[in-house]
């Protein structure tokens, strides 16, 4: 049966059906848009039983003509999953009834409206990383702009309206430029398949693949947010409301680093190889600008906003290492920082639904208050932190070992940034539950309620899963990377034939000339 | 992996650092669970129930250890655990595997046996806390991750337990959370052990990288080829960072400074993890790698200057030390200053000994100050202490036993390792004859402040004011403990007599097949033997510095704080600067954690909302002007239109006439 | 005697000049309507000169440029019409034919 | 010219002047139920009547296309169907938001419905012109009729000069179209464009090229490009709101009819000045939106930079004129055009139409300001405005994106890759300003003490509908439209 597709129509279909059913009472709308998110998850767990670890090509596929574009070019709806897309799509698929569950709590003004742009973000997310037509790819790509920034602007904090209209400037002008490099890349290989597209860019040279790559990787950068892109980034978060920035940094995030490696990396191995240098230094640079960012913040939300650019400038820094750990470290660390980072604003977003205030200044000693919260809360610190043993430290070790092979120097630069990550984390945790309560509100904080634990407890099983047995996690992707291995191989060795030929004809050795 | 080693895959190993793992939890549960319940019947029966399933765990694990034990000692080659796969990063696969050998039998020896006796004495040290059950989780849980350090058969387990120790240590200093100074102690703790967690992860890379594979055995026999030219110093870098990750976790200069502010954490805490078990995995470390470390001469050099330099300053520092505990402290980073320099100098089976008898003394005169510093509710200050001998007598004899093995007084354990150390030291001339001498400086430190410690606590005038404080001795739970660390530190130097007195160095063999291949590569290098008559005169002046400055000291303070006040009046800053280690805390403070605050706040107000976002933000004003000026262009004046439209085609005539050209 | 086409044109052009001037200078909107006109016969003779010199070429009458000059000669009168009325009915209402008393629109006008 | 060849000279024409004939037929039905008393009743039902009738022969051109007719003075292709439905569309629209629309003028509406009618036929022969002449004379059927419409409301001060601003620089452009066509009939000798295409050569002589110029320079100005769009913000405010939307979708796509009839016979160097005018109006446009307060007026420059990307797509078949993939680039930029204004048709048409319907309450709801929390109120006119925006922005899921696709992808393939870039960078300004009315809608909370406003015009309530079930349709499920086109 038509998995994917289901996967993703299956929110969408519920949020017109929220849209449309003339119930009033809130409770029966949450009630039903929380059934359709577990029906998505439970697809999702389907897929990922269904999806066959050694296959590297796209599974589960499903292409339907759409319509034909001048200079007969069919675009076809076509679904499919591979290596790269399928830990994502788990992911998205596991994080959105927990994410709904607690803004049922926090959302009560226009609550139907929020449920709708909810569902419909959900399924703009999943067509990202499901889409293997291009054209369909960057409809969805775009689509699932326009929830997010409802969402910040309707249901936002204060500086709303400046942060949405930002974030949604932002990651328009790079995906605008983007629409040109696709445009471009069709018309120039006259398919919009993705499996062919990456076959073609693979045989073109080194100029051609060059700026392609740079339009893709612009708007990717954007999104991820590389260093000097990432100024939406604190402010979206601090403004979101807490189901919206968990969204945001669980998985937008990562249309960012997913796009790098299916659209920059795999599709154009000798561009990724002469730009993996500069996107090393931007990652490590991110890494420790982030971390120092995170430690000069009074506001928690912002700081663990910054501590997303610090996380995601490791993920960059292992992707364009190019060597398999790097690989396999930044795929998997996609996954562990949307459960991290997603626990941490939840966590925020329960104590700020009690005391209304994100100033670490009106906290002090709430551990003693709130003891449940104090332990998950350091529990997610740790996570994010990558405490061995918890799921962010199988992916920063990867990260720094994959990247190590490719920069010593630039490995040792951002290992800094695991010290910093503690510094400003740790921090926030001290600040926030140890010491004396000095505000009277603090001390009558009630703690976490029995549907708070049911949402936080299963990520934080996940955490420790991946922490001790990411065997199954990395398996699923060891096909597809593999297969971008060979391919990197096969750039770096016309990379060094194409250098022999640059040399001078007396310096060239004799078998090249 | 050579073929040696009993057939794979025994499930049983895995119970040592299994049980205490499953004891956290079952504690941290019946924590959690209390939570729940209504705050009042705190004091529910659930309490003793908590410290006997830790208990109990460690029991257990003690008992599998001694199986081990009893296993190797019974000839069989080093015990594998089953292995799971953990990380696979491509090139090779990291796997959840634990082995047996000589060296981590004897290390969860050590960690289980000091660490079920700790757990007795906190049953009784930690009655009417709050925190009662979670305290026990914590202290299990850290018992099962040293655990998983020390069995752990490749480098990246190792770290698990390397950092999860950091963890429970960062935990357990900040476990009254309430004083937020305990928690900045913590905070610092855990951060300072993270520097060396890093250089530790850098070194890691390196010899993956370089040996394509992180298992002990396979870098151990890897670097026996080191001797060859082609990769001297890659290695010599990956041996220099473990080294700085070592220094991070075993507090030596320059990651020294966590430790003394670890005092905050309750005193059985501070006796396991801040003296017997954590702070010597940076040894372990080193030991277990030891023919990488012989490997690179230089690192090795550099190890023994630091173990002095660290032994001498943090023993001057406890010398000017008021607080009972923060002389403990600076003892301990002393101490692990002599097992580095036994390092350095090649000594690796010396360090270990030293090792093992300072956990048994040390964590006896952290229990017994604790039961002093229970017995005067709370209070450490020494000045505000003496004449306890009556109030307390069995903590003042196990206490006066503790202080006999640390200052090394003749037959003591601590006599005999540490002057096994000096011994080597001397034996290996040239530069080690320098440390030799620091270390004889040292020890003569440490007896003077371990003796000076005795007398203002036990002797002398009692400075306390009656009505507060009513001293009285600590119960049995706490007192039994004591009395099994007496014995075993007088006991224990049986473990390792010198040549000399013709008995066999137990120790010494024992360790043998570990740490032969780095004693056949530093044989190959030099090879100093001593001579019966030098062994006697080391001897002899260790014993005559150790009874002399002992003697000194001890009097000195027999009647109470006047030498100490009189030393603060003469030369007051030399005073100030050594009781705060040389003042290298407050330069830290200054130098690193300053500028690093305000770059921070500077990157983020000046660069990043000024700069960048002023530069977004710019952008979008400029759009809004340049609108201002293009909207106001329609302004409703015919004669302008008619003008901008006749002047634009007489425009485009030229470029088409231009075209035309 | 025949004219040199380019005559013609230069013809065309002055008058096509006097037009413009006209149409972008004077204030009065009954001259700027005169001066439309005027440009629209410039180019009736631009056409009929067109059609002579192809006529002359061809060696037989050639039927575009006139049929052009009627249809143009139409349109002139139905402007003519509607620019006078639009004209009164700016006149209604502002009792003037300036064109300065246009209101001026735009981010200069409204208090916004 | 005896009867016989007059006669066959309108036999063949049969099918192309489909269209144009129903479209008279109206207008005479029209004039005549004015003026008989009984029919006056009749006369609503007319005007519908008669563009859906020529819609449908519009259709049957689409379908078997009649080439050229009338001695080769009129393109009958599918290309002029196609053009022919986007006018009458945009006619349809301005119709249907100009019932219940005027107070006073309620009794003039037969004269609005015959001057309404008469704009699509002028259209039409713009779009199919292979002549000069004819191309003239559509130029003017188009331009006066809306002349006085713009003029409609004599009781507004700003509809009147809206109309004699419109009719002095409109009669300024015609005059610069004609002194051109002269020149350039002098220099070729003909008036036909296929011969004006074999007589290029004499079009790079000064004179032909100054001819040219002109040309092109009235045609920009009828498009509404820069540096001719001063009139547009003035006059497209000022006129009755059904008449700015007829203006804003119908003329432009006339406008840009024809130019693409001129494009094979430009000189292919012109591609990249056009170009180069094409992506400064983008910016001119979108930057003189963003501080609009007035929302006609924004929509009017939004408008001005729709025109400027549909000069890209020209310039680009403009510099493609000559190398191998002229055909090609000739055929995409048709179909680009082609979609994006009818996406522009029904997303500013039906943007327009919501202002209409919402100006029933009150003369200030034009200003942005008035719209303020509309999402609370009026949820459904909020969303569909939400929906016009996004696709006049070129948000994917619209017809605008497909639009926005086809035009950057027409530039691409004449590798005019820098002016694409700078033109996406351009209209993320664009995105700007139309999430600005978004915010003002959904996101400021409304003042208590406004009134809600009534909104009860079910022809406008369907009208937008349409628009919306039009725009969303273009953007998923664009095959019906694209297929047949070619």
């Amino acid at each position: 049966m038509p998995l994917l597709t289901l996967i993703v129509f299956t929110p969408l279909i519920g949020a017109i059906l929220i849209a449309l059913v003339p119930v009033r009472e809130v409770r029966v709308l949450r009630g039903v848009s929380f059934g359709i998110t577990l029906l998505t998850a439970l697809l999702g767990f389907l897929v990922w039983q269904e999806f066959d670890p050694n296959q590297a090509a796209f599974q589960l596929t499903e292409s339907r003509p759409w319509f034909e574009l001048p200079g007969a070019l069919a675009v076809n709806y076509s679904l499919g999953i591979d290596g790269i897309s399928i830990l994502l799509v788990s992911l998205t698929a596991f994080l959105m009834p927990l994410v709904l569950v607690s803004a049922s709590q926090s959302i009560t003004t226009r609550v139907r409206e929020f449920l709708v742009w909810l569902l419909i973000m959900e399924a703009g997310m999943l067509g990202v990383f499901l889409a293997t037509d291009i054209f369909l790819f960057y409809v969805f790509w775009e689509v699932s702009l326009v929830p997010l920034y409802f969402m910040l602007g309707i249901w936002g904090g204060e500086r709303r309206l400046y942060a949405t209209l930002k974030f949604f400037l932002f990651t328009l002008a790079g995906s605008l430029v983007m629409l040109v490099g696709v445009i471009a890349l069709v018309y120039l290989s006259g398919t919009l398949d993705i499996a062919a597209l990456t076959q073609w860019a693979g045989t073109q040279p080194l100029e051609v693949q060059g700026w392609l790559f740079a339009a893709f990787a612009l708007a990717f950068a954007i999104k991820v947010p590389l260093l000097p892109f990432h100024t939406w980034l604190p402010d979206a978060h601090t403004e979101a409301p807490t189901a919206g920035s968990v969204i945001l940094a669980g998985v937008l995030l990562k249309m960012g680093t997913y796009g790098l490696l299916r659209f920059g990396i795999a599709m154009f191995p000798l561009a990724a190889l002469e730009a993996s240098t500069l996107f090393m230094i931007l990652g490590a640079l991110g890494i420790i600008y982030g971390a120092f960012l995170a430690m000069a913040q009074t506001d928690v939300k912002r700081l663990i906003a910054c501590s997303s650019v610090s996380h995601l400038g490791f993920v960059v820094l292992g992707m364009f290492a190019l060597t398999g750990a790097g690989l396999r470290g930044s795929v998997l660390q996609m996954v562990n920082h949307g459960l991290s980072t997603g626990l941490l604003f939840l966590l925020i977003g329960m104590i700020y639904e009690r005391r209304h205030s994100r100033e670490l200044a009106d906290y002090g000693g709430i551990a003693k208050v709130m003891p449940l919260f104090a332990f998950f809360f350091v529990f997610s610190v740790l996570s994010s932190v990558g405490l061995p043993g918890l799921n962010g430290f199988v992916g920063e070790w990867l990260i720094l070992l994959g990247a190590f092979e490719a920069s010593p120097v630039l490995t040792a630069v951002s290992v800094t940034g695991v010290i910093f990550g503690a510094v400003y984390l740790l921090r926030a945790t001290r600040l926030m539950l140890f010491g004396e309560i000095t505000h009277t509100e603090n001390k009558t904080l009630s703690d976490l309620t029995p549907r708070e634990l049911g949402v936080l407890t299963p990520i934080c099983l996940l955490c420790l899963v991946i922490g001790v047995m990411p065997g199954p996690f990395i398996q699923r992707t060891e096909a597809s990377l593999a297969v971008i291995e060979q391919r990197l191989d096969a750039a770096r060795d016309q990379q060094a034939a194409r250098v022999e030929l640059d040399l001078p004809d007396d310096q060239k050795p004799e078998s090249a000339r | 992996m050579d073929t040696t080693i009993a057939e794979t895959g025994q499930l049983w190993p895995w119970l040592i650092p299994g049980l205490p793992l499953m004891g956290a939890l079952l504690t941290g549960a019946m924590h959690l669970a209390g939570l729940r319940r209504p705050k009042n019947d705190d004091k529910a029966t659930s309490k003793p129930l908590a410290a006997n399933i830790a208990i109990l765990a460690m029991a257990a694990a003690f008992a599998f250890s001694i199986k081990g034990f009893l296993a190797l000692r019974g000839g069989e080659a080093n015990i594998l655990s089953t292995s799971y796969d953990w990380i696979p990063t491509g090139d090779f696969t990291v796997s959840w595997s634990l082995m047996i050998d000589h060296l981590s039998s004897l290390m969860t020896l050590v960690v289980t046996g000091v660490g079920l006796l700790i757990h007795i004495y906190a049953a009784g040290y930690m009655k009417g806390d709050t925190g009662y059950a979670k305290f026990f989780a914590y202290l299990n849980l850290f018992v099962a991750m040293m655990l998983m350090l020390v069995l752990s058969d490749n480098m990246v387990g190792t770290f698990v337990g390397w950092e999860g120790v950091g963890l429970c240590s960062y935990l357990l200093i900040g476990f009254w959370y309430k004083d937020s100074w305990r928690a900045e102690a913590a905070q610092k703790a855990f951060v300072v052990n993270r520097i060396g967690d890093a250089a530790f992860l850098l070194g890691m890379f390196i010899l993956a990288t370089t040996l394509g594979s992180l298992d002990y055995s396979a870098i151990n026999s890897e670097a026996s080829l080191l001797a060859k030219p082609e990769l001297p110093w890659k290695l010599s870098l990956a041996a220099l960072l473990l080294f700085g990750g070592a220094c991070g976790k075993s507090a030596q200069i320059p990651l020294f400074v966590w430790l003394p502010d670890a005092m905050a954490g309750p005193t059985p805490v501070s006796a396991l993890i801040h003296a017997a078990t954590m702070v010597t995995s940076g040894v372990y470390l080193v030991v277990r790698l030891n023919p990488l470390f012989a490997a690179a001469p230089l690192v090795l050099t550099l190890i023994g200057a630091i173990g002095a330099a660290t032994a001498f300053v943090a023993g001057t520092s406890a010398l000017r030390q008021r607080d009972l505990k923060g002389v403990l402290a600076y003892s301990t980073v002393s101490q692990l200053g002599y097992m580095f320099l036994a390092l350095g100098v090649g000594a690796f089976s010396s360090a270990i000994f030293h090792l093992v008898t300072h956990a048994f003394f040390k964590a006896l005169l952290f229990l017994a100050a604790g039961s002093v510093i229970h017995g005067m509710n709370k209070e450490q200050d020494m000045h505000k202490m003496g004449g306890l001998k009556a109030h307390m007598p069995k903590t003042c004899l196990t206490f006066i036993a503790g202080a006999a093995a640390l200052s090394g007084l003749p037959l003591m354990s601590g006599f005999f390792s540490k002057d096994e150390i000096l011994a080597q030291a001397f034996a290996g001339g040239g530069v080690s004859l320098i440390l030799w001498a620091v270390g004889l400086v040292t020890a003569a430190i440490t007896a003077t402040y371990t003796w000076r410690m005795v007398a203002l606590v036990f002797f002398g005038k009692e400075r306390f004011d009656k009505q507060a404080v009513h001293p009285h001795e600590s119960g049995a739970l706490m007192t039994t403990p004591l009395f099994v660390l007496a014995l075993l530190s007088v006991g224990g130097g049986i473990l390792g007599l010198p040549i000399v007195f013709h008995a066999p160095h137990i120790l010494g063999e024992w360790l043998a097949p570990v740490v032969e291949p780095g004693q056949a590569i530093l044989a190959a290098a030099h090879n100093g033997h001593l001579s019966h008559l030098t062994e006697w005169i080391l001897l002899g002046v260790g014993a005559m510095i150790a009874l002399g400055c002992a003697h000194l000291a001890f009097h000195a303070h027999r009647q109470g704080t006047q030498s100490d006040l009189a030393f603060e009046t003469k030369h007051p800053e030399l005073a100030l600067s050594l009781s705060n280690a040389w003042g290298i805390d407050r330069a830290y403070q200054v130098m690193l954690v300053q500028p690093v605050m305000t770059a921070a706040s500077a990157i983020s107000t000046l660069f990043d909302l000024a700069l960048i976002d002023g530069a977004v933000n710019g952008l979008g004003r400029f759009a809004q002007r340049l609108g201002q000026r293009v909207s106001r262009q329609a302004s409703g004046h015919l004669g302008a239109y008619g003008l901008t439209i006749g002047g634009a085609a007489c425009a485009l005539a030229a470029i088409w006439m231009w075209i035309g050209a | 005697m025949n004219v040199p086409t380019e005559h013609l044109l230069i013809l065309s052009a002055i008058l096509f000049a006097i037009g413009m001037g006209g149409f972008l200078l004077r204030r009065n909107m009954i001259v700027v309507l005169m001066s439309i006109e005027l440009m629209l016969n410039a180019a009736n003779l631009a056409f009929l000169a067109g059609a002579r010199q192809h006529a002359a070429l061809a060696g037989h009458w050639v039927a575009e440029g006139p049929v052009m000059v009627t249809f143009v000669i139409a349109v002139a009168a139905v402007e003519a019409a509607v620019g006078l009325a639009l004209v009164i009915a700016f006149y209604r209402r502002k009792q003037t034919v300036s064109l300065d008393r246009l209101s001026p629109t735009g981010a200069a006008s409204k208090a916004n | 010219m005896s009867f016989e060849s007059l006669q066959d000279l309108y036999l063949g024409a049969g099918p192309a002047l489909a269209p144009l004939l129903w479209l008279t037929g109206g207008l005479l039905a029209v004039l005549i139920a004015e003026i008989t008393p009984g029919l006056t009743r009749l006369r609503p039902a007319v005007v519908p009547a008669a563009l859906l009738g020529a819609a449908w022969s519009a259709g049957q051109l689409i379908a078997e296309p009649s080439g050229l007719v009338l001695g080769g003075t009129f393109m009958g292709d599918s290309q002029t169907g196609a053009f022919t439905l986007i006018f009458l569309g945009a006619t349809l629209l301005a119709w249907g938001q100009a019932r219940h629309y005027y107070g006073q003028e309620e009794p003039f509406l037969g004269e609005h419905d015959a001057l309404l009618i008469t704009a699509p036929i002028g259209m039409i022969l713009m779009a199919g012109a292979q002549d000069l002449i004819v191309f003239f004379i559509g130029l003017e059927l188009l331009s006066i009729p809306l002349y006085c419409l713009a003029a409609f409301r004599r009781t507004r001060d700003d509809s009147v000069e809206a109309g004699l601003r419109y009719f002095i620089l409109g009669a300024f452009g015609v005059t610069l179209f004609l002194m051109g066509a002269g020149l350039v009939y002098t220099t070729a000798g003909t008036l036909n464009i296929e011969g004006l295409g074999d007589a290029l050569v004499a079009l790079t002589t000064p004179l032909g090229s100054v001819g040219m110029a002109l040309i092109l320079a009235s045609l920009l100005f009828k498009a509404g490009v820069a540096p001719f769009h001063l009139w547009v913000p003035d006059v497209y405010q000022g006129s009755p709101t059904p008449i700015t939307t007829l203006m804003a979708t119908g003329t432009k796509a006339a406008a840009f009819a024809f130019l693409l009839r001129l494009a094979p016979i430009l000189p292919s160097e012109a591609g990249l000045p056009l170009g180069i005018i094409g992506v400064a109006t983008l910016a001119l446009g979108n930057l003189g939106a963003l501080v609009q307060t007035d929302l006609k007026r924004l929509l009017a420059w939004s408008g001005i930079a729709h025109a400027g990307l549909l000069l890209l797509v020209i310039s680009a078949a403009v510099s493609a004129a000559g190398t191998n993939q002229q055909a090609e680039i000739l055929n995409a930029a048709t179909s680009a055009l082609l979609l994006y204004l009818l996406a522009y048709a029904f997303a500013a048409g039906g943007a327009l139409g919501l202002v209409a319907w919402m100006e029933a309450d009150g003369e200030d709801h034009t200003q942005l300001s008035r719209w303020q929390g509309l999402g609370s109120v009026r949820p459904g006119v909020a969303a569909g405005m939400t929906l016009f925006l996004l696709s006049l922005g070129g948000i994917p899921a619209t017809g605008g994106f497909l639009g926005k696709w086809l035009a950057f992808s027409t530039a691409v393939r004449a590798d005019m890759l820098p002016l694409a870039v700078l033109g996406a960078l351009t209209s993320v300004i664009a995105l700007g300003y139309y999430l600005r009315v978004i915010i003002t809608m959904w996101m400021k909370p409304r003042p208590e003490s406004w009134a809600i406003p009534s909104m009860n015009r079910p022809l406008a309530a369907f009208l937008a509908g349409f628009c919306a079930a039009m725009v969303l349709a273009l953007g998923l499920i664009p095959g019906f439209v694209l297929g047949p086109l070619f």
